[in-house]
């Protein structure tokens, strides 16, 4: 066995026992760090694969960011652990059965009759300029249009996430500073006239 | 052939639906009075449109006169085209005249949206013109299809206290039926090579199999609408709960449209499945004739006693047609005439009395006579000729139908002649109960007679009705040609 | 594939609606909530100016720009415009809805720009990215669009189950794509199409890749069984987000299964098996669709429904492969679109503070409150229903026509007769209107400038009815010089 | 050796994890986000994996941006999350049912 | 000669009568709507005069007035066929209407609907002269039912009275039963021989008489019998043969001019007067006759004896009337067409006159019609009696009275008639003979002879019956001294010609083999011989032994009837008349009732409206139902669905 074999077998055991992990806790913070490993593993599969920026951005940008936004959703939110526990099991046979029988149909057909088990001849410019290069290039070049249109997506999560959750609470003390300033005499006192009592509360007090 | 643009067939057409969107347009609430007019005015102007056509019409000619061809969806070869044979004509006639009666009737009687009301009509009106002066397929599907709206809205707006589910029913009832249609259409334009036009239709040959779909699928809209046996139970319903004007026009044109559709497209276009085919829809027919009038029999509402009688006249239509002889298929041309006039005139008659009573049950009435002497003569007109009484127009259709059936075999003639008697059962019967004896209670005694509007459209009818039966020479003399010209493309072996 | 300055001429919808929508975002901090207006009106204005931008810029035959990733072509001008239009008038009925539920921000209005840019990336793309991307866009300010009504439970649930399935529903979408990527080691149309040609891409992943984007697109357009978010999402979002998911995007969504189904993976061997698959789903649409929305107390889920019955119809022309079956299908949704915006907008209209009027009960006796309304909104429904002289009808016509030409004819009569029962709860809520005595009165509707566009949608459907000639062959025309079939 | 297909095999596997997790957590909406991300995860691994056997950097280019896309998504997705919570106090799927028929 | 104008005068004169005092009646007052009337009767009894002295001389006409209609290659027109027989009626028709319009004058005065009448009874009169004039089956057809429109409008002319209601739709019906076979009869007759015209069709005879006919699978029928027996089913409806009869005693609900009008003299006989038209048909099925002389003959006695247990003095003479129908139905049956048409014009005078009678001692009585309450009046209301005496005399046969000679004419071709049925036919006319002559002296007894019996109060008009009867007015008895003279010497003016001379030479069609009134005219020597043969003859015995027995039961010995056990059964089953009725009554209403209740409650409401039409309805919308309890709100199950959904497709098109 090639450490070639060695390493994308552990990593893929890994990574699969990690997938497992995610679906099967029933604590969401286990989930999460479960996924955390699942996202490191398969970062180690990508290197071997030579996608060596992705594998970093994988990292990077998931388990810095995304795992970490989902960790702190998890604590954020008061989930009461015990009714998550509820019937858990009752879904598991359909589950296995639909998603067993889902793999076996996939491995099927790409397992094993792919027209290219080998690696192609691996581009000149790959081994000189490295991944990070090439795909940096490409980005920019080639890919500008989505490069922007990945812009815009982050803008609108940015937007979207704000407008949802941004929100003002009723008991802040903030002071509106201009709300203050702006006020006249007219607004701060008002005199309402109302009508005279009724003599006959008067009386029965 | 000559070709107009806009010619009088299309003023035939869009002249009552243009009154009918006026009409919508002025007819606010408060301003009733011009609404009625202006229908009025419409329908009689409608009416007055169709003669100069009815006096140039060459009845001696085969061909589709007034032909009006422009391209309308140019993609698909749709095309507005328009024009008439004989029979197009006479039920033109009808459609224009029941127009009018349905307008008079509705006079006084309809307070509620009153210009939804009669805008509702004539834009009906104009729509069956169309269906009746379609050349193009599409253009007959879409004005066939198209009176369904404002039907609908009639029984379910100003109809009675079921209007609700009779206007579904209605409604879903037609509109099953000739959804089929649809489909047997689009093939046909496939099998013609991309063209909607009737005549095309006629001219290709369609293998045995596919004519006798064809044939069922056109068999379900026309079988639905006028109406047959075992698909005729919409009718009863649509007619009680519809207002006075709309089961007038539902049972004097409507009806009419399944007739004109299987002389239109079914036999001409698949003979062959229809020759194959007419056993079993002489077995309709004749089912209806007899096992409906035994229906109508035990009826104790009026308007469905008239309505069943309307399916059971209707069975003459279907075997008139489907005996494959001169006689039979005029006769049943002229039957779909001369029943237009005559459920006019009977529902009008029911509406008389509804509208004083409002009551359509047999046995709240009896004696009518007693207060309402003129109503009851008029009554008895109608009456005898639904019975179909010699010299009434009702008498003629029955009667060349039986002829006609005699020449296909002694039995169908046997059960369509049993109408005779049937007929004669259930309407008198009515008659007897409604308007005879003493007077039935205190209402009935109250009772007025029959007003100038109503006496002049009644009279009118009774005149239409007697003339017709005295001397039905010239509708037979219209529809002569045309009834030829059907045959012989029935005859033809296409497959 | 090099990059040329001129392409982005064919890009300025694009640009110019990205720029308004940033100056509006910008703007917007600016602005009090009394100032809000100015926002709604230059949001109007830059939809307006972005759905006559790119009648200037679109290239006759199909032109291949940016490097692959866009096309420009006509059927892409025609529906961006389309789109912006939609969204637009989408905008006109929902003003006074957003105002009376503290919709009327800027947040709310910049999404919609973002939507519509993210729709019309879709409409031209020529690349599985720019699809992804383009789809991802609008799908992602749908989201949050149908949770921005912050306090509403309601809302929110629909919301994280629109996500939910359409995170799903992007995953296998992506996997498909991925298979696609492998069998033919490409992710440009062009450059996928000349390598299935060639023969040499794995018929297996293919095969595959197709059935998962089957399931994206499945989902996009709200097709049994992946429909069961449309009730819930056009029930739970505010009304104005429902309308713009229910109009636009079915368009924008149109022309990512054409991009994707009849350019990518129009190869007959592969036709042969989506359009079976498009078939099915079609069926159980139409079968589904019209036999729940029956029992339906709800207008804006009886549409919803309706809608699922509508994009089975909408399948079905697709499946032919044809050039015929495309353009009828873009007929059917175009016209589909027009009947979906005035159906939910007359909710939108009727709506008041407090008040939905999105259940059937509401409407009941509309024609006497409203008679115009009631009106309009009738041949709205007949329209859907598919009763001539409505142009619902054609486009019904249309679809089964192009099915009978390829022989399926109990295909027809199933579609025919399914829309037998739509007819029906169609039928009832017309019997609301018209036949139902008048409980709760409806107030009068007094914001004019809605009730003239709902007027003009109304009639324009009743007039396309009585001419539809011209649309028909403009879709025919847009399909024929834009769509590169095989 | 390690084939292409073994890439892909582990992109199925971890694909029908992420289904069995969708079908199994019935409970929680977070872990379904999560196994949403697994499915993305295995999407990514196929892209890789093609990319790398058929020397074309394209594929590695889609999974940069579903990478960015997926961050968005989890965004909103949380955004939305915490949205329910507020209005309906649970995220369990069990209890989010209002909207039905 | 061109008579058409004249034509058309006899036969719409009438019809103007009728449209005038029926549409202007009330306006122009009771007297100017029965001058009208009367006026357009006359008027057409002078053009049918004329018409037949024109006749007479050989003048025979048969032209069109118009086409009705042109279908295919059949032209339906409207024509008139004038001959020795259609003149005839015309005369008979006309001269009895006349007859019927003047008394009515007084019958009617106090009547409201007076003017109504006179329409009715001018528009009969139009209706008949239709059906004798025409020339072709159409027309007989439409006349036929005309005829049958204005029965049933004057049977029911008292709208109040539910018997009158309940007895002109009965006619009506039935009378719609034989319009069926007559209906039937002339499709048969068009099919087969291209036209309805009479004398086209005669001509194609032997074509007709050559064919057979499938009825029922495989076995042939001969064509002229299917059509002679379809068109005698008409004749059966209308003539009120066995078992069609049970509309006319009813239809004695009518005013009493109508019974005698429409009931007696005229329109039930056009049956008998059809069937001598078609004679050239009938001649060629020795089958189809047969039929008619049995259905005849069943009539003739049985019909008679229902008479013998009679209250109601309307209701003897009606069943009078069946019976003698059913002797001119013999007549026709045994090929006697000219004694059926002899008898049918002296039985015309003879009942009309019984009727009018009737008519007259029910005016003098104040409206009572039951006989028990009657007797003795003689002496109160002479003329009425007077004439009442001749006309029963006549009615039995008493020879040199006219129904002598008609009579004994059918009785002796009967005898020497050789076609099946003949037999029966003979004991039946002459056990008829002695029932006649004992229900006509029951009732001439019971009303004319013994002591009043009036006066006593009873049922509903009390007050009234204390009246004393008293003699008509002139008006009323005037046609009834006409139509006895009639009664007394039409029959002996006119049975040379009729019978044995050569009138219907060219009319009426007889086999050489069925020609029995040529063999009985061998014996013939003239009317007095006749006559007084007469006093010798069975026949004659016969009568005359009932005119005893009537006088021993009910003037000499009243209690001898109550001591005659089977006399009270029969009387039974006399006075329910054979059952008949009840049977019709609930075979044919309720039956037909029932099988409609069934159809639409079960077969339409039931299966077609519950279980098709809204079955599937509802199985939509449950189905709709439960399907959307799939849609369960929680997102995990949604994407469940969905997950399935792929996983169909790619186990359904990968594998």
């Amino acid at each position: 066995m090639s450490f070639e074999n060695f390493t994308f077998y552990l990593f893929s055991t890994i990574l699969v026992g990690a997938g497992l992990s995610v679906i099967f806790s029933r604590n969401p913070v286990h989930a999460a760090l479960s996924l955390v490993l699942a996202f490191f593993t398969s970062a180690a599969i990508w290197l071997i694969l030579e996608a060596e920026f992705l594998a970093i951005a994988l990292i990077l940008v998931y388990v810095g960011a995304v795992m970490v936004l989902f960790l702190f959703v998890v604590m954020m939110l008061d989930i009461n652990l015990n009714r998550m526990k509820e019937g858990y099991w009752n879904y598991l046979l359909p589950a296995l059965v639909v998603s067993g029988i889902f793999l076996a149909e996939i491995i099927v057909l790409v397992g094993g009759r792919v027209v290219f088990d080998k690696p192609a001849e691996v581009a000149a410019a790959i081994t000189t300029e490295g991944n990070t290069l090439q795909l940096g290039r490409l980005l920019y070049t080639e890919y500008l249009y989505a490069f922007e249109l990945a812009a815009v997506i982050l803008l609108v999560a940015i937007v979207a996430a704000i407008a949802l959750t941004l929100r003002r609470r009723k008991d802040t003390k903030l002071v509106n500073t201009s709300q203050q300033l702006s006020a006249t005499r007219a607004n701060r006192l008002k005199i309402i006239s109302m009508p005279v009592e009724n003599k006959r509360s008067e009386d029965n007090s | 052939m000559l070709t107009h643009v806009i010619g009088s067939l299309s003023l035939i057409v869009w002249l009552p639906i243009f009154f009918g969107v006026a009409v919508l347009l002025v007819g606010r609430d408060g301003r009733e009075r011009i609404a009625r007019w202006m229908t009025l005015v419409g329908s009689i102007l409608s009416a007055l449109v169709v003669i100069p056509v009815w006096m140039r019409f060459d009845a001696t000619q085969s061909e589709f006169q007034f032909v009006e061809f422009t391209p309308w969806i140019e993609t698909f070869n749709i095309n507005y085209h328009l024009g008439i044979d004989g029979i197009s004509l006479v039920l033109i006639l009808l459609n224009v005249l029941t127009t009018i009666f349905v307008v008079v009737a509705g006079w006084e009687v309809i307070t509620k949206k009153v210009s939804h009301y009669f805008a509702s009509f004539l834009i009906l009106s104009g729509m069956i013109n169309g269906v009746f002066c379609s050349l193009d397929a599409m253009l007959f599907y879409v004005f066939f299809e198209a009176t369904l709206i404002p039907m609908f809205l009639i029984i379910g707006v100003w109809g009675g206290p079921n209007r609700v589910y009779a206007a579904i029913k209605f409604f879903l009832y037609t509109l099953a039926g000739s959804l089929l249609t649809l489909v047997a259409l689009i093939y046909l334009y496939r099998t013609a090579g991309g063209s909607f036009s009737i005549s095309n239709f006629y001219a290709v040959s369609i293998p045995q199999s596919a004519q006798v779909l064809i044939f069922l699928a056109l068999f379900a809209a026309f079988a639905v609408k006028i109406p047959m046996w075992p698909v005729h139970t919409w009718l009863p319903d649509a007619h009680v709960e519809a207002p006075t004007g709309g089961s007038v026009v539902l049972a004097a044109v409507m009806l009419k449209l399944g007739g004109y559709g299987f002389l239109r497209l079914s036999l001409p276009i698949v003979p062959d499945a229809a020759r194959e085919l007419a056993p079993f829809v002489i077995g309709l027919s004749l089912i209806a004739i007899v096992y409906i009038g035994f229906v109508a029999l035990v009826q104790r509402d009026m308007k469905k006693l008239i309505a069943y009688s309307s399916i059971s006249h209707m069975g003459f239509v279907t075997l008139g047609i489907f005996i494959f002889n001169v006689e039979g298929m005029q006769g049943a041309v002229i039957q779909m005439v001369s029943h237009g006039f005559i459920s006019t005139a009977l529902f009008l008659c029911v509406g008389v009395l509804y509208d004083r009573m409002h009551s359509r049950e047999i046995s709240d009435y009896g004696g009518v006579v007693n207060s309402m002497p003129m109503f009851a003569a008029l009554f008895l007109v109608f009456a005898m000729a639904n019975a179909g009484l010699p010299g009434t127009s009702g008498f003629v259709g029955e009667f060349l139908v039986i002829m006609g059936a005699m020449a296909s075999n002694f039995w169908f003639a046997f059960a369509a002649a049993m109408t005779l008697v049937l007929g004669a059962a259930y309407t008198l019967w009515m008659y007897k109960r409604v308007v005879f004896g003493e007077c039935g209670s205190e209402r009935v005694l109250g009772l007025k007679d029959v007003n100038t509007r109503e006496f002049a459209m009644l009279f009118v009818l009774a005149l239409i009705v007697i003339g017709m039966g005295l001397y039905p020479k010239p509708f037979t003399d219209v529809i002569h040609v045309s009834v030829a010209t059907v045959l012989e493309l029935a005859s033809v072996i296409k497959n | 594939m090099d990059f040329q300055l001129s392409d982005l001429y064919t890009l300025l919808p694009e640009i110019f609606l990205l720029i308004g929508v940033s100056s509006i975002l910008l703007l917007d901090l600016f602005l009090s909530k009394e100032q809000r207006g100015v926002t709604y009106v230059l949001t109007l204005i830059v939809l307006v100016v972005t759905s006559v931008l790119p009648w200037f810029f679109y290239d006759a035959d199909p032109r291949v720009i940016m490097s692959g990733l866009v096309v420009s072509d006509v059927l892409g001008a025609a529906l961006k415009s389309t789109v912006c239009v939609l969204i637009a008038v989408g905008l006109v009925y929902s003003k006074n809805y957003l105002l009376s539920r503290g919709l009327h921000r800027g947040e709310y209005f910049s999404l919609t720009l973002f939507a519509t840019l993210g729709m019309m990336v879709m409409i031209s793309s020529n690349h599985f990215l720019s699809l992804y991307l383009g789809l991802e866009l609008l799908s992602l300010s749908l989201y949050a669009m149908v949770a921005l009504q912050r306090d509403s439970g309601r809302s929110s649930e629909a919301a994280i189950k629109y996500f939910v399935l359409g995170a799903i529903a992007s995953g296998m979408l992506l996997y498909g794509m991925s298979m696609i990527y492998g069998a033919t080691g490409h992710l440009n149309i062009e450059a996928i199409v000349s390598s299935i040609l060639s023969g040499h891409s794995d018929s297996n992943l293919l095969r595959l890749g197709v059935v998962f984007v089957i399931v994206g697109i499945g989902f996009k357009l709200g097709a049994v069984p992946f429909h069961m978010w449309i009730p819930d999402v056009y029930q739970g979002a505010p009304t104005s987000v429902t309308l713009l998911i229910g109009t636009a995007p079915k368009v924008a969504a149109f022309a990512f299964v054409l991009r994707l189904l009849a350019e990518a993976l129009g190869h007959p061997s592969l036709h042969q098996d989506w359009s079976q698959m498009l078939t099915v789903l079609a069926v159980a649409s139409l079968i589904i669709g019209n036999v729940v929305a029956i029992a339906q107390t709800n207008f804006k889920r009886m549409l919803a429904y309706s809608t699922i019955a509508h994009m089975g119809f909408l399948l079905i022309g697709f499946m032919t492969g044809s050039i015929n079956g495309y353009s009828a299908s873009l007929f059917y949704v175009l016209t589909y679109v027009l009947m979906a915006l005035g159906g939910f907008g007359v909710i939108l209209l009727l709506s008041r503070d407090g008040f939905e009027a999105e259940e059937l009960s509401d409407l009941r006796g509309l024609s006497q409150t409203n008679p115009w309304c009631a009106f309009l909104l009738m041949i709205i429904l007949f329209s859907m229903a598919g009763i001539p002289p409505t142009v619902g009808f054609w486009s019904k016509l249309f679809v089964i026509q192009s099915i009978i030409d390829l022989g399926y004819v109990g295909l027809a009569v199933t579609a025919v007769m399914t829309s037998l029962i739509g007819a029906f709860y169609y039928l009832r809520v017309v019997k609301i209107m018209y036949f139902d005595a008048n409980e709760s009165p409806i107030n009068t509707v007094k914001y004019s400038a809605g009730m003239a566009v709902f007027a003009v949608n109304g009639l324009l459907l009743l007039g396309l009815g009585l001419f539809p000639g011209w649309l028909l062959s403009l879709c025919e025309s847009l399909i024929e010089s834009s769509v590169r079939t095989f | 050796m390690i084939t292409l297909s073994h890439y892909l095999v582990l992109g199925a596997i971890l694909f029908s994890i992420s289904i069995a997790g969708i079908f199994l957590n019935r409970k929680n909406i977070i872990i379904i986000l999560m196994s949403i991300e697994l499915m993305l995860l295995a999407v990514n691994i196929n892209f890789v994996a093609f990319s790398y056997y058929l020397g074309d950097l394209s594929g590695q280019i889609f999974v940069f941006f579903i990478l960015t896309v997926a961050a968005a998504e989890s965004a909103i997705g949380l955004a939305i999350l915490v949205v329910l919570f507020r209005n309906l106090k649970t995220i369990n799927v069990d209890d989010i049912g209002g909207l039905k028929g | 000669m061109n008579n058409m104008n004249i034509y058309l005068f006899a036969a719409l004169s009438p019809l103007f009568g009728a449209l005038i005092a029926g549409l202007f009646g009330k306006r122009i007052g009771r007297s100017a709507a029965h001058f009208v009337a009367i006026f357009g009767v006359a008027i057409s009894l002078i053009a049918s005069i004329i018409i037949f002295i024109d006749v007479l001389d050989g003048h025979v006409f048969n032209g069109t007035v118009y086409t009705w209609a042109v279908v295919g290659n059949v032209h339906f027109e409207v024509g008139f066929l004038i001959d020795r027989l259609s003149s005839l009626m015309m005369i008979v028709v006309t001269s009895v209407s006349l007859m019927v319009h003047i008394y009515t004058i007084g019958y009617m005065k106090e009547d409201p609907g007076y003017q109504r009448f006179f329409s009715y009874i001018s528009l009969f009169t139009f209706a008949m002269l239709m059906l004798v004039m025409s020339n072709n089956f159409l027309q007989l057809f439409f006349g036929w039912e005309a005829v049958g429109l204005v029965s049933y409008l004057l049977i029911g002319f008292w709208y109040k009275k539910d018997s009158a209601i309940y007895a002109n739709l009965k006619a009506f019906l039935v009378n719609r039963v034989g319009d069926f076979g007559f209906l039937l009869g002339i499709a048969l007759v068009l099919h087969y021989a291209g036209t309805l015209d009479y004398a086209a069709v005669f001509e194609q005879s032997d074509n007709l008489a050559a064919q057979q006919i499938e009825l029922f699978g495989g076995v042939g029928w001969s064509l002229v019998t299917v059509i002679c027996i379809c068109l005698f089913i008409g004749a059966m409806g209308k003539s009120a043969q066995f078992p069609l009869h049970v509309w006319l005693p009813d239809s004695m609900e009518g005013p009493t001019p109508i019974s005698a009008l429409i009931h007696a003299a005229t329109m039930v006989t056009a049956g008998i007067f059809m069937v001598a038209r078609m004679s050239p048909l009938f001649e060629l099925s020795e089958a189809a006759l047969s039929f008619v002389l049995v259905i005849g003959s069943i009539t003739a006695l049985f019909m008679g004896l229902l008479g013998l247990v009679q209250n109601d003095i309307k209701r003897v003479v009606a069943y009078s009337t069946l019976s003698q129908l059913g002797y001119m139905t013999v007549a026709l049956g045994v090929s006697a067409y000219s004694a059926a048409m002899f008898h049918l014009m002296t039985h015309a005078f003879f009942k009309a006159l019984l009727f009018l009678a009737a008519g007259s001692v029910i005016i003098g009585m104040h409206h009572e019609q039951d006989m028990r309450f009657m007797g003795g009046l003689r002496r109160k209301m002479p003329i009425t009696w007077l004439v009442s005496l001749v006309g029963s005399l006549a009615l039995i046969g008493f020879p040199f009275l006219s129904g002598f000679y008609s009579k004994d004419s059918i009785i002796e071709s009967v005898h020497l008639s050789t076609i099946p049925g003949a037999g029966f036919a003979y004991f039946a006319v002459l056990v008829g003979v002695f029932v006649t002559a004992l229900y006509s002296f029951r009732m001439y007894f019971l009303v004319f002879e013994g002591k009043y019996r009036g006066g006593a109060p009873h049922h509903d008009h009390g007050s009234q019956s204390n009246h004393e009867p008293h003699e008509s007015p002139m008006v009323v008895w005037a046609p009834l001294v006409v139509l006895a003279v009639l009664s007394v010497f039409s029959g002996a003016i006119s049975i040379q010609p009729i019978l044995f001379g050569d009138y219907f030479q060219d009319v009426i069609f007889v086999m050489g083999s069925h020609d029995v009134v040529r063999q009985f005219g061998e014996h013939f020597h003239g009317w007095f011989a006749m006559g007084l043969h007469g006093f010798q003859t069975l026949p004659f015995w016969l009568a005359a032994a009932g005119v005893f027995v009537a006088w021993f039961l009910f003037v000499y010995s009243p209690k001898t009837r109550k001591k005659l056990v089977i006399f009270s059964l029969l009387t039974k089953l006399f006075e329910e008349k054979y059952f008949l009725d009840k049977f019709n009554e609930w075979f044919f209403a309720r039956g037909a009732k029932s099988l409609g209740g069934v159809f639409w409650r079960i077969g339409d409401q039931k299966i077609i409206d519950g279980l098709i039409v809204n079955g599937s309805a509802k199985l939509v919308g449950r189905i709709g139902m439960k399907l959307r309890q799939m849609q369960t709100g929680f997102v995990s199950h949604y994407a469940f669905v969905m997950i399935l959904g792929a996983f169909a497709l790619v186990t359904i098109w990968l594998f």
